[in-house]
């Protein structure tokens, strides 16, 4: 085996149990290959620090082969330092490479949690009676977008009558306030509750301590609140990035544009919690298969969103890999809440 | 003074040219900050070695690394440097005010705003108008928002009596709520999906590396901002004028010195270096203004000023030690499988010491320059 | 489709539940704050005790299984941070302000790092009292679901603004915060009742980080704090140094910080940024309108470096 | 625990005496107090003369405990005892009022007094204090309101509390520094009297420091004189003439004598004129309203009143430090706002009360406070913007040794240095140069006799050269030397004039108490 040296680094601390967990999660993966060595740095902040910290792991850990796994990394950070560096091979998770546009040493790397998003709202949609269930978001971009929507469409999939709030935090990782927003959406009524925050564990145990089912996200949360966790979408980071390190290792081209969903096994589902009825069991086990084949489209017409406006046309279903989701900017009918 | 001729170490020293004798006098005045911030380094981080022994690794691998990773090659020290660069200028932020007895806590809310303001006078620019002087408009926006934001602080101080500290920090949460709400609002580029940002500098438009170095021209800015600060602080007969309002603004009313005005102008050129720093980080490192302007380089710089006993000059060689363990931070992660918080613990117990040996100034006898006066 | 929200009357519901839920570290800290400013330090350093205590309450109450253990080892190591402030800041030319940064960045460190192993185990939460049980409504039930330590917040707010007017020890600290030589010349050591002043101080900031780990959030991680204990400090001042005032001005922080989730849930989205930023803009307009160049600070202590 | 102890406790009410026995401190190589006895038997009445700086405050230090002499001993009513704080010195019945105040100012009265006690119950049950304090001011001579805070009583409030508060604690021994120094003549005469009467009664003894002769022959039985440190006399008043003392005191130097008076000429300017000015006091309720006042050229405008009524105020409305709700202050018939400029232009210059903390920054050097006027212009007159360090010094140097100030060096902060001495550099700041105005507040508060002379005459020498001189002071023997007119202020009010010469003392004495 080639050794080679593989470099992570994490914008929050490795062990948030949500976005930082899951990378570091497959991360560990990696480091238990023969001939990795694998160096991590948490808390790198969006700055001058992580191009520092790219160029230090190439410069004195000689590091090959890099994966910083924040979406602010991808622009301008990754990109000044693949320049800079033309030998050592950069995947960014959540960036959109383009050919072309953008070197040919970096990539990038994402899955369709929006898959998984669906069937926590299928399950959700089973198991709501208010017929309203909350979503936690931080901020109004496209992957949160993405998630929403689908939480809603999958809900809608079981009882089109059902809404989605949604509260923006506005930040990636803000306990209270996170906190705060689950509270009110409950107090609206909102009897599931889901969320794309960095750490969901303060929404999954403020949720289910006002009594709401919650559906998980990032990292399998079912451990905090056995009866009301729902299921969850998860991340498999290390089937990801064990398949770029054996390819790196083998002298393969890596991918410049790698995405995957659930049948790809970039995404999983938390198992099913006692919380979701035996229809709800069904319908959930049914659309899951259906993804497993590739043949279940997410967003597909006719699609409005809350304003109004017709956003996907009757003939139009897009395949998860439709590059027109990947800028999502509206909320669908059914959502309470605006993009900005 | 009258030299008594029949002491010989008198009459000795009294051959010796004065330009000898006020060196030394000025080296022994020089030598008491460097040989006690030199000696609390090295007992901070005796105290810090306790703590890695108590975790079970090894210290002086600890210290090789930080060697190593702050100043150990010419990579090392661009990246120290790259990591003192803005703070050298939200240093200044907290150190210029001090001089007037105010303790402005908030330098972060200038630079965020610096950095909006900087990429909201682009949008016009890019294009039109040519780099240098787009550049320097931008800076002179920034500046203006940053002055402006921390002379308020100053301003109620003076003319409302609202509590500076407090003030600045109110002001910082609300400058970054104001920077989300324009950056994913109005300023918002649509082409920036994942990560709101206001439309991204064209690569003509940035402040390159300064030449020879991968460190950019912030660094050069900071460095001249702090000799321009002390200029006007230890040189002019403003920063004279602040010291008295500082000291005692009693006094300075008394003897009519406009204490408003030089509390307002003062936190206004602090605030304006703070802004400086935020559009710094836009035109030499993001490109573009966002969510990242907030990486707390206001706050760090706090510490920076503090340490530097808020002296412009000093607070030269604290940034770049800062930066150095900054930069030294990572390796340690990487190498020994320490989580990023021993930095923060080996900042703090270092910072801790460094402040504590403030009480030895004045102690020894060694760094009277009157003795030395005296013995030449 | 069932009405189970409550809709508009959700705004008001939320800015009391969140003055409640919220308010609980702000009171802490600030009381805390409190004593060590009235007794002449200021201790800028409690967004580390805080964090530190809300780390060592959650590792405490994991391995205990008893979340009062948790509050009780909390409020140990930070009259243990107190009392490192208060030793290190008795010696001549060291800045109580200074310091206190720097022990918030030791006390963030010592926390994240002692820390790590206790993010993924979950910890019992401390009790709360249902006060909300005449109500049928779930939303009012769950407002009024009070936690102890919010009583007992408000109870010793009380009990320190008697206590400085009535007991030995409240005057005594007062003595000592106003004037050191007064002290001395009283045969008190200023520099002793400041130590433990920042000792008491800083065991009640660890029982608000309690609080944020034990009960409201009520987990640990690293971002289990946003400012809180900073802000608490500030807010000292604009309480004027007053305990009853601390537990106000806390309650309307935690109020004007519920303001931008309830307004978001009942649909009013935008500009939520501006919303969130209510409770400082609402502190800073109640400071511009409530002090004045003329007077000094009424209650600032005359030894407080902050103030002079 | 208790202490073995080998002298009776003290029972208040009951007078005891002390002896310091070649008692010696040294503060580093400096030696501050050099083998002083001095004997006070019970029941007297003793004073402690000694110029500024001779170590009386030292040795009274080290009587109360505060200090601990570096060698000799002390004896309360011939036992010797070792008092290690100034709680031992309480527990034999030792009390002292400071030379400078040591109240708490955000503490009512009524708290300070109950505060102070030895035993202090852990709950205070004010009902029942407040009781015995009120039957307690029965017997007190003074008024002072318990009920507010002491940091909004004005200086002779805050003397005669520090005075009741040490008979409140029943002390049988007291120490009084320069007690009276702002205390009116009657209200002094009037509390001496009080105290003299206990002495005279066996219920207590005192120990005065004071640079007032006439106090001291009136009120004393005997007399110790410091000298540098050295005990150079000592005495029973009647023996001693107040010539002796002063020769003692201060050897054979000549005092700085005042310059003939020169007539103020009918045709003299008016300088600074006060019109129909408002403006909130200190606590902001009520009001300080100046009619008319005009101070002339070449002339002293005394300002008479019992502190706190106002003095305060106008000084700081003079120096823009209150802004004013109505009215004109004008100099030379321009309108002054006291800014740079104006100051500069009008030749105005300020001595605050209490210089260094009102017209000193303490910890900048003594040459940096020395160039506070002067730092920003240049020769040739122009506003400089780059500071001239050396010519700060030099400068300095000169003033320095102009008004006698006593500093180590002109590079030691200003705050290290004695308060006389900064009040001597305040006077060379502001005396230096061309003056039109000078507004003068307590100039010589707490100085010793030469020392006032000294100031006296500089002050004097300035009228005479021509500017116009507002003195404000609550000194009535002071204002009468030197003023040539007298204004009474009270209650914020200007209320009486008379010319100096002319003036009658009981006549002022009762516009100053408020009978007008
Ligand atoms: N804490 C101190 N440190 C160093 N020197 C001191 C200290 N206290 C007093 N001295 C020295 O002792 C001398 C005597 O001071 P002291 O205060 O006893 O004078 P004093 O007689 O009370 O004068 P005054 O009449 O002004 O009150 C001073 O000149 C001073 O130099
Ligand atoms: N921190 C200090 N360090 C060194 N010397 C000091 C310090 N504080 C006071 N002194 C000295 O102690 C002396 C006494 O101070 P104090 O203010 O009591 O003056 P004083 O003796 O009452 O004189 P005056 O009558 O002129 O006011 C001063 O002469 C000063 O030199
Ligand atoms: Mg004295
Ligand atoms: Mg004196």
């Amino acid at each position: 085996q080639t050794a080679l040296t593989v470099g992570f680094i994490y914008v929050g601390p490795k062990d948030d149990y949500g976005y930082n967990q899951a990378h570091a999660e497959g991360a560990a993966l990696v480091k238990a290959l023969p001939g990795i060595t694998v160096v991590e740095e948490e808390n790198v902040p969006e700055t001058v620090d992580v191009q520092k910290t790219m160029e230090s792991m190439i410069n004195l850990d000689g590091a090959t082969l890099l994966f910083p796994t924040s979406f602010g990394y991808f622009d301008p950070h990754m990109l000044a330092m693949a320049v800079k560096y033309p030998n050592a091979q950069f995947r960014h998770c959540g960036g959109l490479w383009q050919e072309g546009k953008h070197p040919a040493n970096t990539g990038s790397y994402f899955g369709y949690i929006f898959q998984g998003q669906y069937l926590n709202g299928i399950a959700a949609g089973y198991a709501t009676k208010s017929k309203k269930i909350g979503f936690v978001a931080a901020k109004p971009i496209p992957q949160v977008l993405q998630n929403i929507n689908a939480f809603l469409l999958g809900a809608r999939s079981v009882d089109p009558t059902i809404t989605c709030q949604v509260i923006f935090t506005g930040e990636w990782s803000l306990a209270v306030k996170e906190a705060e927003a689950t509270n009110a959406l409950v107090d609206q009524g909102a009897d599931v509750i889901t969320c794309h925050v960095d750490s969901p564990k303060v929404v999954v145990e403020t949720a289910a301590g006002r009594g709401a089912f919650v559906c998980g996200y990032h990292a399998n949360q079912s451990s905090l609140a056995p009866e009301k966790y729902l299921t969850g979408a998860e991340w498999a980071w290390g089937n990801v990035y064990s398949d770029f390190v054996k390819k790196a290792q083998a002298g393969d081209k890596l991918g410049n544009f790698v995405r995957g969903g659930l049948k790809d096994g970039f995404v999983k589902m938390s198992a099913l919690g006692p919380g979701v009825s035996e229809a709800g069991r069904k319908a959930f086990e049914a659309t899951h298969a259906d993804m497993m084949k590739g043949a279940f489209s997410v967003f597909k017409g006719p699609l409005k969103d809350n304003k109004g406006n017709t956003v996907v046309t009757a003939d139009k279903s897009y395949s998860e890999d439709a590059i027109e989701l990947e800028s999502m900017n509206y909320l669908v009918e059914g959502v309470v809440g605006s993009t900005a | 003074m009258t030299v008594q001729a029949n002491d010989p170490a008198i009459s000795v020293a009294s051959d010796k040219p004065v330009w000898l004798r006020s060196l030394l006098e000025w080296a022994a005045r020089r030598a008491e900050p460097m040989v006690i911030g030199l000696a609390a380094i090295l007992i901070g981080l005796s105290v810090f070695s306790l703590f890695i022994l108590a975790i079970g690794k090894s210290p002086v691998m600890l210290f090789q690394l930080m060697y190593t990773g702050g100043f150990g090659s010419w990579f090392s020290v661009q990246n120290s440097l790259s990591r003192a660069a803005p703070l050298l200028l939200t240093a200044l932020c907290v150190a210029l005010p001090a001089r007037l007895g105010l303790v402005i806590i908030g330098g972060e809310g200038a630079v965020v705003l610096g950095g909006v303001a900087a990429a909201a006078m682009a949008v016009p620019l890019v294009g039109t108008a040519p780099a240098l002087p787009s550049l320097f408009l931008m800076a002179i926006a920034a500046m203006v928002i940053g002055g402006v934001w921390i002379g308020f602080a100053g301003f109620l101080r003076h003319y409302r009596g609202v509590n500076e500290t407090i003030s600045s920090l109110l002001l910082s949460y609300i400058a970054i709520a104001l920077m989300n709400q324009f950056v994913e609002g109005p300023l918002r580029d649509p082409a920036s999906l994942n990560k709101p940002s206001t439309k991204p500098l064209p690569a003509d438009y940035m402040l390159g590396n300064i030449p020879g170095m991968e460190v950019h021209w912030g660094l050069v800015i900071g460095i001249l901002a702090c000799i321009l600060s002390w200029v006007l602080l230890e040189v002019t007969s403003y920063g004279f004028a602040a010291r008295i309002a500082g000291g005692n603004v009693r006094a300075a009313q008394i003897q009519g010195l406009p204490v408003g005005r030089l509390i307002a102008g003062f936190t206004a050129i602090a605030g304006s270096f703070a802004g400086l720093a935020g559009m710094i980080e836009v035109v030499a490192v993001q490109a573009s203004a966002n969510a990242s302007l907030a990486a707390g380089y206001g706050y760090t710089g706090i510490l920076v000023a503090f340490l530097a006993r808020h002296n412009p000059l000093a607070i030269i060689p604290v940034a770049v030690l800062l930066g150095g363990i900054d930069a030294s931070g990572g390796l340690i992660q990487r190498r020994m499988g320490l989580p990023d918080a021993t930095v923060l613990v080996l900042q703090g117990t270092l910072f801790i010491v460094i402040l504590f040996c403030e009480t030895f100034y004045g102690r020894f006898k060694a760094f009277n320059p009157d003795l030395w006066k005296r013995s030449l | 489709m069932e009405e189970t929200g409550i809709g508009i009357w959700g705004v008001p519901l939320a800015i009391l539940a969140g003055a409640i839920r919220v308010s609980t570290p702000f009171i802490f800290v600030s009381l805390g704050e409190t004593i060590t400013e009235r007794s002449g330090r200021i201790n800028l350093g409690l967004e580390g005790t805080l964090v530190f205590g809300a780390m060592t309450a959650y590792a405490v109450t994991v391995m205990t299984n008893s979340p009062w253990f948790g509050v009780l080892a909390a409020m140990a190591t930070g009259a243990i941070f107190g009392l490192v402030h208060g030793w290190i800041c008795k010696w001549p030319k060291v800045n109580d302000i200074a310091i206190g940064i720097a022990m918030m960045q030791f006390g963030l460190g010592l926390a994240f790092f002692l820390g790590k192993s206790f993010i993924q185990p979950a910890a019992p939460h401390l009790p709360s009292i249902p006060f909300g049980f005449w109500s049928s409504l779930p939303q009012i039930q769950a407002a009024l679901n009070i936690n102890v330590l919010f009583i007992l917040g408000a109870l010793l707010a009380f009990a320190l603004w008697w206590a400085f007017g009535n007991t030995r020890v409240g005057l005594i600290l007062r003595v000592v915060g106003d004037s050191t030589d007064a002290a001395r010349a009283m045969g008190i050591d200023p520099d002793r009742v400041r130590l433990l002043a920042t000792a008491v101080g800083g065991s009640l900031a660890a029982v608000g980080g309690a609080y944020l780990s034990l009960y409201y959030p009520g987990s640990w991680n690293e971002g289990i704090s946003s400012g809180q204990g900073l802000m608490a400090v500030a807010l000292v001042i604009f309480a004027r140094w007053n305990p009853i005032g601390c537990f106000l001005a806390a309650l309307l922080f935690g109020g004007a910080g519920a303001l931008g989730p309830a307004l978001q849930s009942i649909g009013v989205t935008k500009g939520y940024y501006l919303f969130y930023a209510a409770p400082y803009i609402l502190t800073l307009i109640i400071m511009i309108a409530t002090s004045s160049p003329t007077r000094s600070l009424t209650g600032a202590p005359g030894a407080l470096s902050l103030t002079k | 625990m208790s202490t073995v102890r080998d002298t009776p406790l003290p029972q208040p009410g009951k007078a005891v005496g002390i002896d310091t026995i070649d008692m010696t401190m040294r503060f580093g190589s400096f030696t501050a107090l050099d083998h002083v006895s001095i004997k006070v038997p019970p029941g007297s009445f003793h004073a402690l003369l000694g110029e500024n700086g001779a170590g009386k405050s030292t040795l009274v230090k080290c009587i109360m405990g505060f200090y601990h002499a570096t060698s000799g001993s002390l004896s309360v009513d011939g036992h010797e005892v070792a008092i290690s704080s100034p709680r031992d010195a309480a527990s034999y019945g030792l009390g002292m009022v400071y030379q400078h105040f040591t109240l708490v100012p955000s503490l009512t009265g009524a708290e300070n007094l109950v505060i102070s006690r030895a035993q202090v119950p852990a709950i205070i049950s004010w009902a029942k204090e407040r009781k015995d304090l009120s039957a307690f001011m029965e017997r007190m001579p003074f008024d002072i309101p318990l009920d507010r805070r002491v940091s909004e009583l004005a200086a002779g409030e805050k003397q005669k509390l520090e005075i009741v508060k040490q008979l409140y604690l029943g002390r049988s021994f007291l120490v009084l520094d320069e007690p009276t120094s702002v205390l009116t003549p009657a209200e002094a005469d009037e509390m001496l009297g009080l105290v003299r009467g206990m002495t005279e009664r066996g219920e207590l003894t005192v120990l005065m420091i004071s640079h007032k002769f006439h106090e001291v022959t009136k009120f004393a039985d005997a007399v110790s004189i410091l000298r540098r440190g050295k005990l150079v006399g000592t005495g029973k008043i009647g023996e001693l003439s107040t010539a002796d003392m002063a020769a003692m005191m201060i050897g054979d130097v000549k005092l700085a004598s005042l310059d003939t008076r020169v007539p103020v000429s009918q045709t003299a300017k008016p300088v600074l004129k006060v019109e129909q000015v408002k403006a909130p006091d200190r606590s902001g309720l009520k009001t300080i309203e100046i009619e008319n006042l005009e101070v002339r050229s070449g002339e002293i405008v005394g300002i008479a009143g019992i502190s706190g009524n106002g003095q305060k105020e106008l000084t700081e409305i003079l120096a823009g430090q209150r802004p004013t709700d109505a009215g004109r202050v004008s100099v030379k018939g321009e309108a002054y706002g006291a800014t740079r400029l104006e100051t500069r232009k009008n030749n105005v210059r300020f001595i605050p009360e209490e210089p260094l903390q009102n017209a000193c920054a303490p910890r900048m050097t003594v040459s940096e406070n020395l160039s506070f006027r002067t730092f920003d212009l240049r020769a040739d007159g122009k506003d400089a913007i780059w500071l001239n360090r050396s010519k700060m010094k030099k400068r300095a140097k000169a003033l320095i040794s102009d008004f006698k100030v006593k500093t180590a060096s002109s590079s030691s902060p200003i705050a290290a240095l004695s308060g006389g001495n900064v009040q001597r550099a305040v006077l060379a700041r502001e005396l230096t140069g061309e003056v039109d105005l000078l507004i003068v507040s307590n100039p010589c508060f707490g100085l010793d006799f030469s020392a006032v002379a000294e100031i006296r005459a500089r002050i004097m020498k300035a009228r005479n050269s021509g500017a116009a001189v507002l003195l404000l002071s609550e000194d009535l023997d002071e204002l009468l030397e030197m003023s040539d007119r007298i204004v009474v202020i009270s209650g914020g009010r200007l209320v009486y004039e008379t010319p100096a010469r002319s003036a009658d003392i009981g006549v002022i004495g009762a516009h100053m108490a408020g009978h007008h």
